[in-house]
Formats: C-alpha cells, sequence, structure tokens
C-alpha cells in the first residue's frame, strides 16, 4: 500500500475526516533539461503527415503538444520536454483521406509510442528465431551490416534479397535505387493481400498499370466480386467516404450494393444483398455473369476490348458456373439483369482473400465492367493515378519471392514480416546467409535477422506516397515534425549509407526532390523557384492534388483462358486479414486489441468462425478450444460459430500468432496462415489465404474467448 | 485551520524554491510585465513558466556577479531548467482544466488569483486556491457555475 | 393483529422478580474458555473481512468480481438482506407490544438487539459498496463554501435518512427498556461495572414517574418505529423499483420488501432465539410456546410472501414486455433458475409444510424453517440484484457475475460481526429483560 | 443543481447551443474507426486482457452488432451506441451527490471528481454506456505520450462516459470568443464524427433550425434508442432503408 492509499483506508475508517489533499504526494523533483526553443506547454499544433498503417497512402493530421518524457542522460534521470503526437486525424486536403481515418490509422499513433519499439539498433545474441539481442551502437550494427553486404555483392549479387511491401512511396524508390547501385534484383513484396491480382488484372482487362479505382460514390448499382471494400481492402477510407456519398449523398437517389464473398465481412453487412460465394468459386461466378450479361445481349460501345470480353464469356456454362460458385443460377441471372437495368452500375473487382485463381477471378470480374461500358465513366472503374512514376515503377511485386528467398544468402527486410505471412518461410530465414532488418520492433521476422537497424516511426520521417486507389491523381506527403523519439534512424539514410559504405553510393530521394520531379512532370511552371513554391505549398498542404487520374482504357486486352473448378470441395479454411490488425502489423497497438473484431466480438483473440451446422456437429460452442489442422499444420484457437458462415468454412482472421512482436501481441492466439502452407495466386505469387481442406477437433482445454458482447442475436430487437 | 495548514505549506514551499528569485526585484525595479516570462498568461491556456533559456537572455549581461545569478548559470552550464516548485495548481484527481486566457480576455486582473506577486521576492500562494474560491469569483462575476466549465 | 396465541403451559422456571434476576443474571456468560473461544473465531473472521476491505480500497475496486453491465453485487445484495433482518426486531417487538401479546415478553429483547445490530451492519455495506469511500461524507448534507449539496431526489440519499432515521429509532426503542435493567445490574456489581450499569442506568431509581414515563415512551416508540421501519424498507425498494432496470421499475417492490423484511427478520429472531436457548441454557425462559408462535407468524409471512413472488412473476409473464421476459427467464433458467427454485422451496415449501403442518409443529422445526428462510431471503434478494443487471435493455452489453473472494469474505465477516456483537451484547447485558419477564404468566 | 450560464466564457450573452448527434446508419459500416477515434481524443485507458475477460473494457463508443435470420438469408443490424445525452436522464436523479447531471447545453455532465462511485447511473442507464475505473488507469511507458491534456485521466473509483467530446466544445466556443463571434455549425466536431470515414455522423445545434444535425433529426427516417422509455436522447438514428 503506498501512502496515497495509506490515507484512503484512514480517511475512510476515520469517517472520511482526512482525505484527498493530505494524500498528495509531492511531485518527486526529477531535473527538466532545457527544451528546444518552439515547445509551449498547452499550445497545440497540427502537422501534416502520410499514414503508414496500410498502402492506401492516407494524408493525415498530427495534433502535436509539449509532453515530457524521463531520459537518462549522463547517468542522470532527467525529464526532457519534447513534442509528442497526441492525435492523428485525417488531412481535409487529401482526397483520399478527406480529413477522415480508419481505425487502424488512429491506432498508428501507438507504434510510434509503443513500449516495445526498439531503443536503438540491435545484434542478435541467441540462435535465429529465438529473439535474443544485444544492443549495440550505430557504428558497429552499420559496420556489421555493410560487411555482410560487401561479401554477399561480391559473392552473388543475384542472391541478395530485399523484402518489403507493395507500396508506391519514397521508401519503395530508395530501396530501389539502393538495389540498383548494388546491382542486385529489385525487391520482392511479401504479405497478404498485396494486391498483385487487382494489378494484373487492371492490365489484362483495362490495359491499364497499378491498381484501378473504383468510383462507387456515383454509381447506382455496385457489385462487388471479392473485394471486402469497407473492411480494408485497397483503400478502406476512400471506400467508406465513397460508400457513405453513393447511400445517402445524392438527393433522391440510393446507390444499391451486392456483394458477392465467402465470408460475411463488413461490406456483406452493408450490402443489400449477399452472395454467399464458395471460396474460390469468385471466377466461376464472374464468368457466369458475365455470360448473363451476354445472354441479355448488354452492348454498349462496341469496342475490341468489349468483344474480347464478350468471346471471354460467351462458352461459359451458367449452369456449370453456379454449381463451382454455390450461387444458384436463377441468382446470377438476377443480378445480370439488375446490372443491366442500372442507369451507373459498377463492378468491383478485388480479391480480399487471395486464392489460387485470384488473378482470373479479378481479371473476369473486371471484363464485367468492359461488357457494361463503365470504364473511365463517371461512377464507374477509373485508371490509376500516372504521375510520380518513379514510385509506382518501385513498388515492389510479389513474383517469384520464395524462390529468392530459399536461395539468399543476404536478406535485407523493410515492411514485411515473411515469418508471420508465409510461415512456412521460417526455414529460409533460418539458412539464409545473413538477415539484416529495418524493423522498428522485435517482430516475427526480425527474430531471425542478424542485425536490426532499427527505423524512424512513419510519423518521425518525410514521406511521399501514392495512394494505392484515388479518383484523381494524388500524391501524399508530409516533413518530419517530430524528433526521433528513440536512438533510430530513417532506412532511406541507413541504405544510403550502407551503400557509400561498400562502394556503391546512390544518392536517396527525399520527399522535396520527389516533390520537384513531380512538378516538372506535372508541368506546373517552368521559372526558377516556381518548383521551390510548389514543394513548400505541397508539403504545407500534406499533399498535391491533379485532376482525373490517368487516361483511358488502353484497349490492349489479354484477357486468357479461364477456367471453372469442377465442383465445391468441402470442409474448407480460409484466412483473411482482419479490420483492426490488417496483415498482423496492428497486433501491438493495445486499442487494436481492445476493439471488437467486427465479426466475433472478440478481443485480445481471434477465433476460429465455424458455422452453426458445423459446429453443432463437433458439438462445439462459442469458447471452446478447437484444433484444425490441414496438410501443411495445425493450429488450435477457440472456436466462435459465426451465424453467417457458410455451412462448411471456416474463416479466421489474420492478426494474431505473432511469435515475437512486443508485450501486447507476442504469443497471443494462432496464426491462420500455418495452416496454408505455400499456397500463393498461380499468375501472380501472391500469398494465396485458402481454401484448404481442414479437419477440425474439439478440445477439452475449457474455453478462451473473450469477447465484448457475448450476444449475437438482439433479444427482444431494437429496431432502429 | 485549513488555510493555516496551507499557509505553513506555502511557506514550506517558499523556502524550498532553488533558487531564491524575487518577483519584486523584476517587476518593481525592472519594470517588467508578468507576461514578459509568463508569456501565456493572457493568451494561452497555460501562462508557463519561463525556461532558463529566457532568464539567461538578460542574465547573460545582467547582474552575472550576484551569488544567485552565478547558480543560475551554473544550471545553464549544465543545460537544465531550474527545478522550479510549483506554487499554483490542481491536484489531478480535482480533474480541473483550467484555462488563462478567458480570464484575461474576461479583465481578471493577475493579483486576483496570484496576490500581490509585485511585492514578493519568492512567490508564495497568497490567495488560497479552492473551489470555493473559484464558484465564488464566477458567481459574483456571474460567469458559469456549471461544473463542466472547469471539470472535464 | 389479531393472533390466535397458545397459552403458555406451565413450566418449572423461576418465579418471581428476584429469583429471575439471580438466575439471569447467573447465566450470562463469564469468561470461559468457550466463550473467549467463540468471541475469537468470529473477531478473526471480522478481522479478515476487515483486511479484505482494506485491500478493496488499497488496490482498487476492480478486486471485486463486478463488471459492465452488473455493477451492484453482494454488497447491495447483502445490505438489503441485513437491512430487512433488521425488521425482525423492532418491528416484531413494537407490533406484539401493541397489541399486548403477552408471551413476547422473554423475546423482545432479542429481537430489539437483531435490529440495531443488523443497521450498523447493514449501514456499512453502502459504504463498502460505493468505489471512493473516502468521500461517502459527500452525501450528508453539510454547509460547505464549495455551495454543493447532495441530490435530494437520490434514493440513495433516502436510503441515508431512513437508516440512519431507524437505528437512531432503534437504538432509543432497544435503550429504554434497558433502563431498569441497567439499575438492576448495578446493584449486582461492583467496582467499574458497578459505575457503568449506573451511569447507564440513568439514575433510574424505579419511581411511580419513572415507571409511567418509561411506559409512555415505550408505547410512543413502538407506534413511531413501526411507522419508521415500514418507510425504511420501502425506500430500500425505492432503490430498485425508482430504477428503469427491467422488473425493479414495480410498484409491488415497497411492500413486498417490507414483507419480505419482516419474514427473514422473524426468521432470524428464531435463529438467535435456538441459539442463545441452547448456549445459554434458557430453556425455561424461551419455551416452545415462543417458537411456536413465531412459528405461526412464519407461516404467515411465508404465505404473504409466497402471494407477492407470484403476483410479481405472474404480472410480469403476462405482461411479457421483452426486456422484462429476458430478466424472467434468466431467472427461470440456468445457475439462476436452481436458485430461484431452491428460494422458492426454502421460502414457501419448507415452512409450509413444517409449520403449516401443526404436528410437525415444533421449536426444531420452527428453527429449521427459520435458517431455510434465512437462506431462502437472502437468496431472493440475490435474484432480485444480480439476474436483472445481467440482462440490460440491449443485449449487446449483458454479461454474467461472479462474486470475488473479497465480496465473499465481507459477506462471511457481516455474519461472523452479528454474532460477535450478540456475544458481547449478552456479556453485557441480560438477554431477557429481567423487569418486564417476572416468571410464570400464571405467577403474575 | 448547478445551472449553466454559457456566456461565461465570452462576458457577452450568447444563444445556448444545444447539442445534439445525428447518426445515419445508411451511411454506418461498422468500421469502428469511431471508436479508436475516441479512445484516442479521451485518454479512454485500455483494460488489458485480463480485465477484458472480465467484462470490463470500455469503449465510450461502441457499435452494436446484431445479426438476423440465418444462413443464407441473415443480415447484420448494427448501430453505434454512445452516450445518449438524454433530456430525461435516468442517471441523473439517482446519483446521490450530484455528479451527474444536464447542463445548459444539454450536455449530460459527469463530474469526475464529485463521483464518490455508486454505479447508481452506471446501472440505471438502460444503454449501458457508462464505465468504472475499477483500477488506476496505466500506460506503459512511453505511451503515456499519447495523451491528450486537454481530457482529465480519470482516478480509479470514478464512473466515465462519453462527453460528446466536450473539450472540444470548450475549445470552439473559446476560439469563436476570442475572435468575437459565433461557433459556427459543424465547428464542433467530437472525435467520433471527425473521424468517421463513412461521414456517417453528424453533431450540431439541435435549437438551430438550419444546422444539418436539426435538419437530420427532423428526418422521417429518424429515430431514437429505446425512446419507449422516455429518455428523450439527443441522439438521433437514421434508419437503414431496408
Amino acid at each position: 500500500m503506498d501512502r496515497r492509499n495509506f490515507f484512503r483506508v484512514v480517511g475512510t475508517a476515520s469517517g472520511g475526516a482526512i482525505t484527498g489533499a493530505c494524500g498528495r504526494k509531492s511531485e518527486e523533483i526529477i531535473p527538466l533539461l532545457v527544451p528546444e526553443e518552439g515547445i509551449t506547454p498547452g499550445v497545440e499544433s497540427w502537422h501534416p503527415g502520410v499514414c503508414g498503417e496500410c498502402a492506401a497512402g492516407c494524408g493525415i493530421l498530427a495534433r502535436v503538444m509539449a509532453s515530457e518524457r524521463e531520459i537518462e542522460v549522463d547517468g542522470e534521470r532527467v525529464r526532457q520536454r519534447i513534442a509528442a503526437v497526441k492525435k492523428l486525424e485525417g488531412n481535409p486536403n487529401d482526397p483520399t483521406s478527406g480529413g477522415r481515418l480508419c481505425a487502424r490509422g488512429h491506432a498508428g499513433l501507438q507504434a510510434l509510442y509503443g513500449p516495445d519499439r526498439l531503443r536503438g539498433p540491435m545484434r542478435r545474441a541467441g540462435p535465429r528465431g529465438e529473439g535474443r539481442f544485444e544492443a549495440v551502437s550505430w557504428e558497429s550494427a552499420m559496420q556489421e551490416a555493410a560487411e555482410a553486404i560487401d561479401s554477399a555483392v561480391s559473392e552473388d549479387v543475384e542472391r541478395v534479397v530485399f523484402l518489403s511491401r507493395p507500396r508506391a512511396d519514397l521508401r519503395a524508390a530508395n530501396i530501389a535505387k539502393f538495389l540498383l547501385a548494388l546491382g542486385a534484383p529489385p525487391a520482392c513484396a511479401v504479405g497478404v493481400r498485396d494486391f498483385a491480382a487487382e494489378m494484373q488484372s487492371a492490365e489484362r482487362a483495362y490495359g491499364w498499370r497499378g491498381i484501378p479505382a473504383y468510383a462507387i460514390r456515383d454509381a447506382t448499382l455496385v457489385l462487388s466480386i471479392g473485394a471486402d471494400f469497407l473492411g480494408g481492402w485497397v483503400s478502406p477510407v476512400l471506400y467508406a467516404r465513397q460508400f457513405g456519398h453513393m447511400r445517402r449523398g445524392r438527393p433522391g437517389v440510393r446507390g444499391r450494393l451486392i456483394h458477392a464473398e465467402s465470408r460475411f465481412s463488413l461490406t456483406a453487412w452493408n450490402a443489400d444483398r449477399w452472395l454467399p460465394v464458395w471460396p474460390g468459386g469468385e471466377l466461376a461466378l464472374a464468368l457466369g455473369l458475365g455470360r448473363a450479361l451476354v445472354d441479355l445481349g448488354v452492348s454498349v460501345s462496341p469496342s475490341r476490348a468489349e468483344q474480347t470480353a464478350r468471346t471471354a464469356f460467351a462458352d461459359v456454362d451458367l449452369d456449370k458456373a453456379s454449381a463451382a460458385c454455390g450461387i444458384p443460377a436463377a441468382t446470377i441471372r438476377e443480378v445480370g439483369t439488375e446490372l443491366a437495368a442500372a442507369s451507373a452500375p459498377v463492378v468491383v473487382a478485388g480479391a480480399s482473400i487471395v486464392r489460387e485463381h485470384s488473378s482470373d477471378a479479378v481479371a473476369a470480374a473486371s471484363a464485367l465492367n468492359v461488357l457494361l461500358g463503365r470504364v473511365g465513366v463517371a461512377g464507374g472503374v477509373l485508371p490509376p493515378p500516372s504521375v510520380l512514376a518513379d514510385l509506382s515503377e518501385a513498388r515492389p511485386s510479389s513474383d517469384g519471392w520464395r524462390e529468392r528467398l530459399a536461395n539468399a544468402n543476404l536478406v535485407m527486410i523493410d515492411g514485411a514480416n515473411p515469418a508471420y505471412t508465409s510461415p512456412s518461410s521460417r526455414e529460409a530465414l533460418e539458412n539464409a546467409g545473413t538477415v539484416i532488418s529495418l524493423s522498428s520492433f522485435v517482430d516475427d521476422t526480425s527474430a531471425y535477422a542478424d542485425v536490426i537497424l532499427p527505423d524512424h516511426d512513419p510519423l518521425e520521417r518525410e514521406a511521399v506516397a501514392l495512394p494505392s486507389a484515388s479518383l484523381v491523381e494524388s500524391v501524399a506527403c508530409s516533413a518530419p515534425f517530430v524528433a526521433a523519439l528513440h536512438d533510430s534512424r530513417p532506412a532511406d539514410s541507413v541504405l544510403a549509407d550502407l551503400a557509400a559504405a561498400v562502394g556503391k553510393p546512390f544518392e536517396p530521394l527525399d520527399a522535396r526532390g520527389a516533390l520537384a520531379r513531380l512538378h516538372a512532370s506535372v508541368g506546373a511552371g517552368n521559372e526558377a523557384g516556381a518548383s521551390d513554391g510548389f514543394v513548400e505549398s505541397a508539403l504545407e498542404q500534406g499533399c498535391w492534388q491533379g485532376g482525373p487520374a490517368g487516361g483511358g482504357a488502353t484497349g490492349e486486352t489479354g484477357l486468357g483462358e479461364f477456367e471453372i473448378a469442377d465442383s465445391m470441395v468441402p470442409a474448407l479454411f480460409q484466412a483473411y486479414e482482419s479490420l483492426q490488425f490488417g496483415a498482423g502489423g496492428g497486433a501491438n497497438r493495445p486499442w487494436l486489441q481492445e476493439l471488437p473484431d467486427p465479426t466475433s466480438s472478440a478481443m485480445w483473440g481471434l477465433p476460429l468462425e465455424i458455422d452453426p451446422v458445423t459446429a453443432s456437429e463437433l458439438g462445439v460452442e462459442n469458447g471452446d478450444i478447437v484444433r484444425a489442422r490441414s496438410d501443411h499444420g495445425s493450429l488450435e484457437a477457440p472456436a466462435y460459430v459465426n451465424p453467417a458462415a457458410i455451412p462448411g468454412v471456416v474463416s479466421m482472421a489474420v492478426g494474431q500468432g505473432h511469435s515475437h512482436f512486443g508485450r501486447y501481441a507476442s504469443g497471443r492466439g494462432a496464426n491462420p496462415m500455418s495452416l496454408l502452407g505455400d499456397m500463393q495466386d498461380r499468375r501472380t505469387g501472391a500469398t494465396a489465404m485458402g481454401p484448404v481442406r481442414v479437419h477440425l477437433e474439439r478440445l477439452d482445454k475449457g474455453r478462451a474467448l473473450i469477447q465484448f458482447s457475448r450476444q449475437d442475436r438482439d433479444v427482444p430487437p431494437h429496431r432502429v | 485551520m485549513l488555510l493555516l495548514l496551507l499557509a505553513a505549506a506555502g511557506a514550506l514551499m517558499a523556502a524550498d524554491q532553488p533558487l531564491s528569485f524575487s518577483h519584486a526585484a523584476h517587476i518593481e525595479k525592472a519594470r517588467m510585465q508578468c507576461t514578459d516570462c509568463h508569456s501565456g498568461a493572457k493568451t494561452r491556456d497555460n501562462a508557463g513558466i519561463p525556461s532558463i533559456r529566457r532568464c539567461m537572455a538578460c542574465h547573460q549581461f545582467i547582474a552575472t556577479d550576484r551569488p544567485e545569478i552565478g547558480r543560475l548559470a551554473a544550471y545553464w552550464e549544465k543545460q537544465r531548467e531550474v527545478p522550479w516548485l510549483r506554487v499554483y495548481g490542481f491536484s489531478k484527481d480535482a480533474a480541473v482544466q483550467f484555462r488563462h486566457a478567458p480570464h484575461a480576455r474576461a479583465e481578471i486582473e493577475c493579483a486576483r488569483c496570484h496576490g500581490d506577486v509585485a511585492s514578493m521576492t519568492v512567490a508564495v500562494p497568497a490567495v488560497v486556491h479552492t473551489m470555493g474560491t473559484c464558484v465564488q469569483c464566477h458567481r459574483d462575476n456571474s460567469a458559469s457555475d456549471d461544473c463542466v466549465a472547469c471539470h472535464f | 393483529m389479531a393472533l390466535t396465541v397458545a397459552t403458555a403451559g406451565v413450566g418449572g422456571g423461576p418465579v418471581g422478580h428476584a429469583q429471575v434476576c439471580e438466575d439471569l443474571v447467573a447465566r450470562m456468560p463469564g469468561s470461559s474458555p468457550r466463550y473467549l473461544g467463540a468471541v475469537a473465531v468470529c473477531g478473526g473472521i471480522v478481522a479478515w473481512a476487515l483486511f479484505a476491505w482494506v485491500y478493496q480500497i488499497a488496490n482498487g475496486f476492480g478486486s471485486t468480481g463486478l463488471r459492465r453491465p452488473v455493477y451492484w453485487g453482494l454488497y447491495i445484495v447483502n445490505f438489503v438482506f441485513w437491512i430487512g433482518i433488521s425488521h425482525a426486531g423492532t418491528l416484531i417487538s413494537a407490533i406484539l407490544r401493541l397489541t399486548g401479546a403477552e408471551w413476547r415478553r422473554p423475546v423482545t429483547r432479542a429481537a430489539e438487539a437483531i435490529t440495531v445490530f443488523c443497521l450498523m451492519i447493514g449501514g456499512l455495506f453502502p459504504i463498502i459498496h460505493i468505489s471512493r469511500p473516502w468521500f461517502f461524507y459527500w452525501i450528508l448534507p453539510y454547509a460547505n463554501e464549495r455551495m454543493l449539496w447532495p441530490n435530494f431526489r437520490s434514493p440513495l440519499f433516502w436510503d441515508l435518512t431512513a437508516i440512519l432515521t431507524y437505528l437512531t429509532g432503534s437504538v432509543v426503542y432497544l435503550y429504554l427498556p434497558l433502563i431498569p435493567d441497567f439499575a438492576e445490574m448495578a446493584e449486582r456489581c461492583t467496582g467499574a461495572r458497578r459505575r457503568a450499569y449506573r451511569w447507564l442506568s440513568l439514575g433510574w431509581r424505579g419511581s411511580d414517574r419513572q415507571w409511567q414515563a418509561l411506559e409512555r415512551a415505550m408505547k410512543l416508540m413502538a407506534i413511531v418505529i413501526l411507522a419508521i421501519a415500514v418507510s425504511v424498507h420501502s425506500v430500500v425498494a425505492y432503490d430498485f423499483s425508482m430504477s428503469l432496470t427491467p422488473t425493479w421499475h414495480n410498484t409491488i417492490f415497497p411492500p413486498y420488501f417490507v414483507v419480505g423484511a419482516i419474514f427473514s427478520g422473524i426468521a432470524a429472531l428464531v435463529v438467535v432465539m435456538a441459539t442463545l436457548r441452547k448456549l445459554m441454557g434458557l430453556q425455561e425462559y424461551l419455551r416452545e410456546v415462543h417458537f411456536v408462535n413465531l412459528g405461526k407468524l412464519l407461516l404467515l409471512m411465508s404465505l404473504i410472501w409466497g402471494y407477492f413472488t407470484f403476483s410479481e412473476h405472474l404480472t410480469t409473464w403476462y405482461g411479457n414486455l421483452p426486456t422484462e421476459m429476458d430478466v424472467f427467464q434468466a431467472r427461470e433458467h440456468g445457475i439462476f433458475g436452481a436458485l430461484f427454485w431452491i428460494m422458492v422451496t426454502c421460502n414457501l415449501a419448507v415452512p409450509l409444510v413444517l409449520l403449516g403442518v401443526s404436528k410437525l409443529r415444533r421449536i426444531s422445526t420452527t428453527v429449521a424453517c427459520g435458517i431455510a428462510v434465512l437462506i431462502g431471503m437472502w437468496l431472493e434478494r440475490f435474484l432480485i440484484v444480480i439476474p436483472a443487471l445481467s440482462t440490460p435493455h440491449l443485449s449487446s452489453v449483458s454479461g454474467g457475475y461472479v462474486p470475488s473472494w473479497i465480496e465473499l469474505s465481507i459477506t462471511a465477516g457481516t455474519f461472523a460481526a452479528m454474532a460477535l456483537l450478540y456475544l458481547l451484547f449478552v456479556k453485557a447485558v441480560p438477554i431477557i429483560a429481567m423487569w418486564e419477564y417476572e416468571g410464570e404468566p400464571a405467577a403474575r | 443543481m448547478p445551472e449553466g450560464s454559457t456566456e461565461a466564457e465570452s462576458g457577452t450573452q450568447r444563444r445556448t447551443p444545444q447539442w445534439g448527434m445525428a447518426i445515419d446508419l445508411d451511411r454506418c459500416t461498422g468500421c469502428e474507426a469511431c471508436v479508436v477515434a475516441c479512445s484516442s481524443e479521451n485518454n479512454v485507458p485500455t483494460a488489458g486482457e485480463d480485465q477484458s475477460a472480465k467484462g470490463r473494457a470500455m469503449h465510450w463508443i461502441r457499435i452494436d452488432r446484431y445479426y438476423e435470420g440465418d444462413f443464407p438469408n441473415i443480415r447484420v443490424r448494427h448501430r453505434p451506441v454512445l452516450c445518449q445525452q438524454c433530456d430525461e436522464a435516468p442517471c441523473e436523479p439517482v446519483c446521490p451527490v450530484n455528479a451527474t447531471y444536464q447542463n445548459a447545453e444539454g450536455l449530460n455532465v459527469q463530474v469526475y471528481n464529485r463521483c464518490i462511485g455508486t454505479r447508481y447511473c452506471a446501472i440505471n442507464c438502460p444503454y449501458t454506456v457508462r464505465f468504472l475505473n475499477w483500477y488506476p488507469p496505466e500506460w506503459a511507458e512511453p505511451l503515456g505520450l499519447q495523451l491528450n491534456p486537454d481530457v482529465s485521466v480519470r482516478p480509479a473509483g470514478v464512473v466515465e462516459k462519453c462527453t460528446f467530446c466536450v473539450q472540444r466544445i470548450k475549445r470552439a466556443k473559446l476560439n469563436a470568443a476570442a475572435e468575437g463571434r459565433e461557433v459556427g455549425d459543424g465547428e464542433v466536431q467530437p472525435a467520433c464524427v471527425q473521424s468517421c470515414p463513412a461521414e456517417a455522423m453528424v453533431f450540431g445545434d439541435l435549437s438551430d433550425p438550419t444546422s444539418r444535425v436539426a435538419h437530420l433529426a427532423n428526418s422521417r427516417r429518424a429515430q431514437r434508442l429505446l425512446e419507449e422509455l422516455g429518455t428523450k436522447p439527443r441522439v438521433f438514428y437514421l434508419e437503414r432503408a431496408d
């Protein structure tokens, strides 16, 4: 009992005569360092930034105020007044976020102030994967890293592998420059839901490079095939904003939403109609719909592209398609009729849950837009932005990363966590020559690193990012506005220093440089000084916005052949990216851990979602521990009997089950990716998330499901 | 009784300040304004305790031979703030959100809450800050006596 | 209230004032190891409960088993239970006094003591229950510079008023008939004890004027205390019925609570009497007639209680309001369902059989009924508080409640405290009013 | 009862706004951005795994979600639930120390330092939006740096709930007063409203007939939660169309 509590007890006992004031602890006097100028307590300032939580590239605003922290200086505990970020909001200037922000975006703050963030560079002190590290100085860490790079480059530069994420931003450009300087092959994107299928399909169906944007705000009927655009797909804030507008933003018009997915996702919640597609049946559904549209004789503009699409759909057997996707043929025809009749329909083609045939499925669904004449028109599908090709070209692809990793003598990692998203890659990480991580946390993959050179948090460094989807040409950008909290260094400069150290220097691209290039490319005035003004204004605004994105379709479509699977396979398992954790990167934020999962209301853990039929066969109730076994692995997790799950389909959100990821995430729950082995999208190599056959077994291990709400049903229904 | 206690506590605090800073010397002799050091008092939430940086702006040149200034300079040498003890403040559990600016706008004199600081050497809690003081003044001036005017 | 009361049979007890006094004083416990042992055990449990309370204050209110939405738990259950039992006393003794039921004479003091002790214990629970007990005095209306007052509209404020009034009244009501006995005791003691008794007897000399004043005061207090007792438990019921919680918002609650209170009060009295009788060898004072008469009262209250319970549940069920049915279902199924049927058995079935069948009506059966009713009434309080809170208006936030060791310890501690207070009381005071009881009614 | 007079900050007579909120359930996607935004703005502590398991997680705003029907004809109804700031708030009369009351602007105020923790308000709130601080709140260093200095951190034993971001209301009023003008419609945005990606939430002055929130509250789709209890909430839900 401390003093304060003592007074409470005494105060209570003695009739409350002694209270509060007596218990006040005199503030312990710890010396305060002389703060930097311009940090005034009680004064707020808002600074634009770029959200780093997902690839959407939302422009944000950070509220910065004075705060104090304790640090040790020359062996003395001192207080230091620092400028601290207090709150994140969307940047109203930014066309992607429009001033709004999603749950994960808000929680970016808890990455910046995460208690488990690395305080400085680390060197491995135990076997690979164990996660034991010792603090080292930047000099020795950099030297170690440089030596490893030097020897790897001189040995076989082809076996240098840089694992990253599929983003078109400053970092991607600098990684590309670094690898170019070394003469190494380009970086690989490793993750789940890397939008590889979407990008490839855009090329096949529309002839566009990049991720297309769907202008659902102006559509009257939205059919989404496999794209959980409200649950985190591509650009959750952009699509939620558009969704709101589609529903209630236009007087007298309420857009309709039909959603086809193998899971009752957030988009399905909000849909007027949900088509429960059998996992892997998305392609069949898209083809069936195409056939239905062809049968209806829909024709808008007899272009070559439309002709191609028509040919692709003409031979589809609707009944076979129906059998493969689990949606009755009559329903498919009904939806087709609705699409044909709508004044402004659009088909959102995506793969929220990547499968082996996702590229085909997305391409076929995209082709529906071609057939409907909804490409490059208002309320239809719009091309990706064309500005800042340096950044978009540098976006890593997932092609062949497994083979390259298996064969690597030097692995460098920034923004990827393969040990988590593809647990089968752990072996390769263990056997790789040297592993260098640029992570701010010891995560599953960094646990395998020989050296960790911790990066700044996205809120501490400058950024330029192309949004993953945007209705207009736009770029989000920011200059640093708070000093680094710990002894970290921005990976961009670390890469440049490493390259210089091995005698292959390159000039890293910085925010101002990138914006100057943007200025040059959009030709917004050529006189001297105009560029500076443009750059400063963009940094002040936190973004730059141009006209409508890109150009029209090239017409060069190469849809290729599609093949429908013969039938549906029973007892399937699929993983999906969770709303709150994304591909797992959000799991160390306590706010997100305590955020009820939309589907199961689970907190501090994620369950196996089992349909009521299967659950009653297994005798499983909410919270019972269930073992799921596939050919590739097994996991144990509490069950959640999901009333909306397709009978015979078990789903589990990705997010938990980290071997290492700080106090809030380590050793919590199970990683659903461990059931999936090396499954990948056949055309792009992107990590697939199912389906695989599983065997379920109820274990007598008590219950372990923490739910915010244990009631799935409203008793009695309160209709509002 | 409580007043006595508080006064005693105040005296103790005053004695404990790390430097025997004299408000009187600065206001009466040097003709400085409160806001010269407490720069937020009229415009911001916090009046602010001046940083040593501000002290040194003058005392690099002025009165450098005095022993107290020497001690001030010693702090500056070490790049440490003077560990002033707070004279006025609210306990955390009081959940008070006090803002100076609206009070300044309502033309409440500094002395109303802080006493005649101009004549003090080391500042002492001359005015007892209790909820009663606040409420009384608010009522006298027909300012809000809504709880949430201060507590949130 | 007309009670058909069996006339007491002729026994072999002491007769005459002097003899009665002699005998009763002789039966007051000395400092035997058995007595000290009992005090030590009870004291130990109370000390443990105090430790639990200190732990709760020091460690945070999270050490209870409470949660959202069950923000009220065992403390409130115990509060209602103890305040209920307190009616034993005063109410019963007052009713019997006013109706001139002469058999009550050896029973009243035991009953009145129960009231005072139960109020002391029950009155502590609101303080234990709040999560910042060091500020509990803020409920009291006192002038302060902040110009803040308690909320006179809050049933909790009414509670405070009612309980303080009742406690004051009960203490007076217990004290008045003690005055002549204190004087009597002073005669029989020496030294400090004598001085203490003398002081407590307020200068009682036994003059006619004093006797008349005492009688008048007792009669007045009996009337006043009756009114207060009814109001107190009505106010306790208002805590619930003034709220919007499903099944609480109910007009039947105040009389229902009063009935339940008297019911449990009689039960407690029976149990206390049996204990005293056994431990202090009062067989000749507390005879079968007392138990049988109280048993009849108990049976009557059981029937009334049953009627109220039936009405309450019937109207809920028939009304079929969805939110109320939620609670109703919860109360009828699962763990609450089991407790519900135990409650019905204890409160209705057991008394009906054991006391309803005249052949079975004996001291042992009455005591068994008393114990059953105490259990049943505690469960009734539990079943009023917990299920209703676990199934709130919006189902998304429903949730169960498991009390923590702290709450259980404190609950146990209050029972021990009751026993301890009684142990100390019987050591200081003759448990049967010596001046009122003058042997066999036949002898008077 | 403290009767608020709102001219406090400016010294001049101003209209007393009547704060209220409208939530369009046809727009709301259930993405829970509001939940995290609220925790971030209002220093709502994280309970942690053990306490969450005991049902002590705090969310000043939450998404109630209910499944209706069975597969395949299943649907979800969801709605954000926060303190409804009732005009006839059941929580108010029961508090024995007046720690909760309705102020002149219609806010259902919770005075943390006055609360003694009877939790009567919490059980009498039909929406169950009141939370007790079971333990002193903790933030593992340096997470404490995220705390908003404009909002008091509530001590253990105190009940707390949504305040309609009263600190933002105050700030807007102070800014307006400093500039000698009235607070404009849409100028005050609680954190949840500000963050809502689907723009489902609108906040403003219900007494101003030209405000967006008043317009929405008068919509034919507008309903209030548990309206039958007569609590007169100030949060209006605009029904989903289907």
